[in-house]
């Protein structure tokens, strides 16, 4: 019997003491990091095979819900907390390679970033969601300017400012919902979410989810994402796409299914879901630069999720969930790769890196994971797509649907180019062995990918409880 | 149960294996063909099969490295893997829900599993190809895939085997949306690589392209998968809109069903294939620049149109197959 | 232009959520406000959650000041998360503003008045800082005003000492044993009533120091980590100049 | 009209006075200061309105150490907005 709040517990206990441990031993702190990170995935996966049994409430204090706060773990939010954690871990191990001085705070950060993601997957209280979304922007804001360079300074202080605009967004939203209902608890809110003003329930909802957009990377408020993907090091890109994008696009699933069961309103969602595909497609395309690349890759899978979550049935919720979980393992791993091969490289840009992916320990995680976000049948990626847009055909969405794969080919023709320019014959003499560092994630990353994309029957297990959550239970 | 099992997986191999015996066989009358047209003797029709066993037969002494070793089965296994879930004659091998969506996926790793292995090989003319291969794809998919969507709406299916259903009851694709089907043909042209956009093997320009590296056993490799993306490719454009060639229903005519329905399908791809040919052999080749501006401006456009027919047709005139 | 179109944005934002706070019933008796229902044994309640905390809310917490109890006690896990909050926020300036050799850069004393006044005053708001977030759970105040004054008093020294340094290893350690502390309150609450965060302590009798149960305790934590954390935040910017 | 109601309408103005001079002001100094006065009489306002809590905490955060936090940011760059 694992109670969630030791998923947030634990990380905090961890990361107030690492400044005691680092007074004697710098190196003690980063394996203190990864054992924190390891624990809290173990920890992850049980709550999940309990979660699975019936919805895990943990009440925290001893005050029953409307009064106290309340942990509220379903088995979709226990899975997406189970991802989160294991690339957490993943990444941690890539930690190891940052070198640059102060060692000790940056794993604080990290950290306390991996505890803020998760805890707004567990949570089950709108304020509270909050807090951990607070917890997880100023972490983020903190690891995107820790390369201390022109470039990591200008994507921090991006994200910063729509980072903040985003969070007043969501405040004001909770402010709004309480004062009608007098409530933050996120079942009682939805219990009597019907009694609200009609115009005062659609600005909470505005509002909240331009908020909660911002971490989600929905399409007019992510020109933070390529900055601040570009100029973080390179184990807190990796972290960007798989954590707090993720806990975003949870808590925005939250929003819509779990507290307002709007029904009339997706097409909105929907909407902005594509336009963030086509946003971040067509840019990716254009790019040089291989980081840049990546981001805006990623921005547009995040639409694809939000789409999927748009369309709200059954089976594009479940390729939503599917999606996410995809994208968090092959976009970190794409990320870890990136690193080595900039590394390898001496240069951020695609053309130079002619051949650096020929070494089989980096070559074959990395094309894994390029086929896998691709959306090809035998990986994890796959499903996802699949299920957005059979969700999609059966809603009779064809403009979209048409949108969607047309954006996917855009996507299909760009990651095929960056494949064939890191794998081609060239500058032999410059291709290097990657550490231990680089491949143990790579090749953990690669091999879940393979499973789940292989084997999908787990993870659909889980994803049958999509109707219960659409019809805003845990 | 054990027994099942066997008899499947035995007509899985036939299956295939029939699938590359006609690929191969095609590829031979294609160059006969080409050779009288251009008033030459041309070799015997078996001739790839002597080629392909040389080929295997042969040793081979170039190394590159495990991408190179890799890239060849990859493409094989890609094309393995639709010829899978296309319907050859009625008998589908994997099927499922949507998997007209699949396919649109599928379609695009035998050319991934190209760019991967040629670019392995460093040389510029290998490179140069894929780089066309890949921007020939970006081309050709935009209308197929208004195509395809096309047809999900007037079948309103996304599943191959109720398509063939739906069409060996009501109508033929090619006869219910002609124009689309115009569409489909040219996309398909291109997906086949042949004339007027054989741009990314352009024998003459870069030395055959993506191939340029490969030999021996890798070359027979190679010569399976064209001959296994022939059949797929055009095998594509019958199940679409010629119903797949079934002609008898199954479940009334039984085993006999499936041999006739396999001949018809055997004759409707041949024809196709014929058609390709004939092209290939009449146009002069076009540059890259050209077919991208091409595909994405008329296929593209008479797609739209046909996808404005089926959607007036389904909605509008409640058209329902 | 740009600066018109904003403004016109910034205007129509501004009408768009005025609209909507004006729904707010502001100043309306409490009695009207919804009955809460609990979603776990799904029952509605005869009253509204303002109403609760201030009926039963001296019962529940054993705390006089009705905010204290709300922000430590009931809502104990949030005030959790913004402590953490605050650390992030110190840690992220002091992992910015790092640099390896500090150079020292000669500054000038400043003057006499403010050197001796600084130095009589710096016990005092220690002092009274102490007093806010020890009676956090009696009078107004508390952990997070409290550890704020103490930065304060620490803000005077560097104003009147230029060369004043606050040791940084020693703050991030008193920021750590309490941050430490607020976790481990919690995790033994959680091992004794199965409540993370529960007050297990014995509530004693109201308005008295020793009452209220772990609220002090916690409160003392917050305050000192507050204090140092802003101090720490203080002594990085400072570090800049150098 | 009583006191309370004249009382905060003044307030209420002086703030918005201040928020404009902060945002407008080219010596980033001066606007700091303007700051610092706008955080000490939200939090008269906060008092007012019986959030004692909320007051001290503002009064402190707010008018004392953010304050000097922007004063030590413009002391390490420069004085004047260009």
């Amino acid at each position: 019997m694992i109670r969630p709040v030791l998923l947030i517990a634990l990380p905090l206990f961890f990361a107030f003491l690492s400044p005691i441990i680092g007074i004697w031993s710098k190196k003690g702190v980063r394996y203190l990091i990864i054992f924190a990170t390891a624990l809290n995935a173990t920890l992850a996966g049980i709550l999940l095979l309990e979660a699975l049994q019936k919805p895990v409430f943990d009440i925290i204090g001893g005050f029953q819900p409307p009064l106290g706060i309340v942990l509220m773990v379903g088995p979709l939010g226990a899975i997406i907390a189970f991802i989160i954690n294991l690339v957490a871990f993943a990444i941690s191990i890539y930690n190891l390679k940052v070198e640059k001085e102060p060692i000790v705070r940056y794993s604080m950060l990290y950290l306390l970033l991996v505890m803020g993601s998760t805890g707004m997957v567990l949570t089950g209280d709108l304020f509270n969601l909050f807090v951990f979304l607070e917890v997880t922007s100023i972490a983020s804001y903190g690891l995107a300017a820790y390369n201390k360079d022109k470039k990591g300074y200008l994507g921090a202080m991006k994200y910063v400012i729509i980072g903040s605009i985003g969070s007043t967004f969501v405040l004001l939203g909770i402010a709004l919902i309480y004062s009608q209902l007098r409530t933050l608890n996120m079942l009682d809110i939805a219990a009597r979410i019907g009694t609200m003003d009609p115009y005062v329930k659609i600005m909470a909802f505005t509002s909240l989810f331009l908020g909660f957009g911002v971490e989600a990377e929905m399409f007019p408020l992510n020109t933070w994402v390529p900055d601040a993907y570009d100029g973080a090091p390179h184990p807190i890109s990796a972290a960007f796409a798989s954590l707090p994008a993720k806990a975003g696009v949870f808590a925005l699933a939250r929003v819509i299914f779990t507290m307002f069961s709007f029904t009339n309103f997706l097409w909105f969602v929907v909407v902005m879901g594509l336009l963030t595909v086509f946003f971040g497609e067509i840019v990716a395309y254009t790019q040089k630069d291989l980081k840049r690349m990546l981001a805006y890759s990623s921005i547009g899978q995040m639409g694809m999720i939000i789409m999927g979550l748009g369309i709200g049935t059954t089976l594009a919720v479940e390729g939503a969930f599917y999606q996410m979980i995809a994208h968090a393992l092959g976009k970190a791993l794409l990320f870890i790769a990136a690193g080595f091969l900039i590394y390898a490289a001496r240069s951020g840009k695609i053309e130079d890196m002619k051949g650096m992916a020929r070494n089989p320990l980096i070559g074959i995680p990395l094309l894994i994971g390029a086929l896998s976000i691709m959306g090809m049948p035998p990986f994890a990626g796959f499903y996802g797509k699949f299920f957005i847009l059979m969700g999609g055909f059966s809603q009779g969405y064809y403009a979209i649907i048409a949108l969607f794969l047309a954006a996917s080919i855009v996507e299909v023709a760009y990651y095929a180019r960056f494949i064939k320019i890191v794998f081609e014959r060239g500058n032999e003499s410059k291709v290097i062995r990657p550490d231990a560092a680089t491949y143990v994630p790579l090749i953990i990353l690669a091999i879940i990918i393979v499973v789940i994309g292989v084997y999908p029957k787990p993870i659909l297990t889980v994803l049958q409880h999509v109707g219960t959550f659409i019809a805003g239970g845990a | 149960m054990v027994t099942d099992w066997l008899i499947h997986a035995g007509l899985v191999a036939l299956y295939l294996f029939l699938a590359m015996v006609i690929g191969l066989l095609f590829m031979g009358i294609a160059r006969k063909i080409t050779a009288r047209i251009q008033n030459r003797v041309g070799p015997p029709i078996y001739q790839n099969f002597l080629d392909l066993g040389k080929l295997l037969a042969k040793k081979t002494n170039i190394k590159h490295n495990w991408i190179f070793d890799f890239a060849p089965l990859f493409g094989l296994g890609g094309v393995l893997l639709i010829l899978a879930y296309l319907p050859m004659g009625g008998y589908i091998m994997l099927s499922g829900q949507g998997d007209l969506i699949l396919l649109l996926y599928i379609l695009a790793i035998p050319a991934l599993g190209f760019a991967l292995g040629s670019g392995a090989s460093g040389n510029p003319n290998a490179g140069v190809g894929v780089m066309r291969a890949l921007t020939l794809m970006l081309s050709y998919e935009m209308p197929f895939l208004i195509v395809i969507l096309s047809l999900m709406i007037f079948y309103n299916t996304a599943s191959l085997s109720v398509l063939l259903q739906k069409q060996m009851n009501y109508l033929w694709g090619i006869a219910a949306l002609p124009i689309s089907a115009l569409a489909a043909d040219i996309a398909l042209q291109g997906m086949m690589a042949e004339k007027p956009f054989d741009i990314p093997i352009a024998p003459h320009e870069i030395a055959s392209g993506p191939l340029v590296e490969f030999g021996g056993k890798y070359l027979g490799l190679l010569m399976l998968y064209s001959a296994g993306s022939i059949v797929v490719e055009t095998s594509l454009f019958v199940d679409l809109f010629l119903g797949g060639g079934i002609v008898l229903n199954p479940t009334v005519y039984g085993t006999l069903a499936y041999f006739v329905n396999y001949l018809v399908w055997l004759a409707l791809i041949f024809v196709v294939w014929m058609i390709a040919i004939f092209v290939n052999a009449v146009f002069p080749r076009f540059r890259i620049e050209q077919a991208f501006k091409f595909y994405w401006k008329w296929p593209t456009v008479i797609a739209i149109a046909g996808l404005v027919q089926a959607y007036v047709m389904s909605v509008f005139l409640g058209v329902v197959p | 232009m740009k600066k018109a179109l904003a403004i016109v944005l910034a205007i129509l934002i501004f009408i768009v959520f005025a609209l909507a706070f004006v729904k707010i019933p502001f100043g309306e008796k409490m009695s009207t406000y919804p009955h809460y229902y609990n979603p776990i044994t799904n029952q509605t309640s005869n009253m509204s959650l303002p109403q609760h905390y201030l009926t039963y809310g001296k019962n529940d917490t054993g705390a006089t000041n009705m905010v204290t109890a709300i922000v430590v006690d009931y809502r104990g896990f949030d005030t959790l998360g913004e402590v953490t909050v605050l650390f992030l926020a110190s840690t992220g300036v002091g992992s910015l503003m790092y640099v390896e050799n500090k150079v020292k850069k000669k500054v000038r004393r400043s003057n006499a008045v403010v050197e001796t006044g600084s130095k009589l005053l710096f016990g005092f708001i220690i002092l009274f800082g102490a007093y806010i977030f020890i009676h956090g759970h009696l009078t107004p105040g508390g952990g997070f005003p409290g550890g704020a004054v103490i930065a304060s008093a620490f803000l005077l020294l560097y104003l009147a000492y230029p060369k004043f340094h606050a040791k940084h290893e020693k703050l991030s350690v008193s920021e750590s044993i309490a941050g430490l502390t607020f976790v481990i309150v919690g995790l033994i609450g959680l091992i004794i009533a199965g409540y993370f965060l529960y007050n297990f302590l014995p509530f004693g009798l109201p308005t008295y120091l020793f009452s209220a149960g772990v609220i002090p305790l916690i409160y003392v934590a917050i305050g000192v980590k507050v204090g140092s954390e802003l101090t720490a935040i203080v002594d990085s910017m400072m570090g800049v100049r150098e | 009209m009583d006191l309370f109601t004249i009382v905060s309408i003044i307030l209420i103005i002086i703030t918005v006075i201040t928020a404009i001079i902060a945002a407008e002001m080219k010596d980033l100094l001066s606007a700091a200061i303007a700051l610092g006065i706008m955080s000490l009489i939200v939090s008269i306002l906060f008092y007012m309105l019986q959030a004692p809590d909320v007051a001290i905490t503002e009064a402190a955060i707010g008018a004392a150490l953010s304050m000097a936090v922007v004063i030590f940011a413009i002391r390490s760059t420069e004085r004047w907005e260009k």
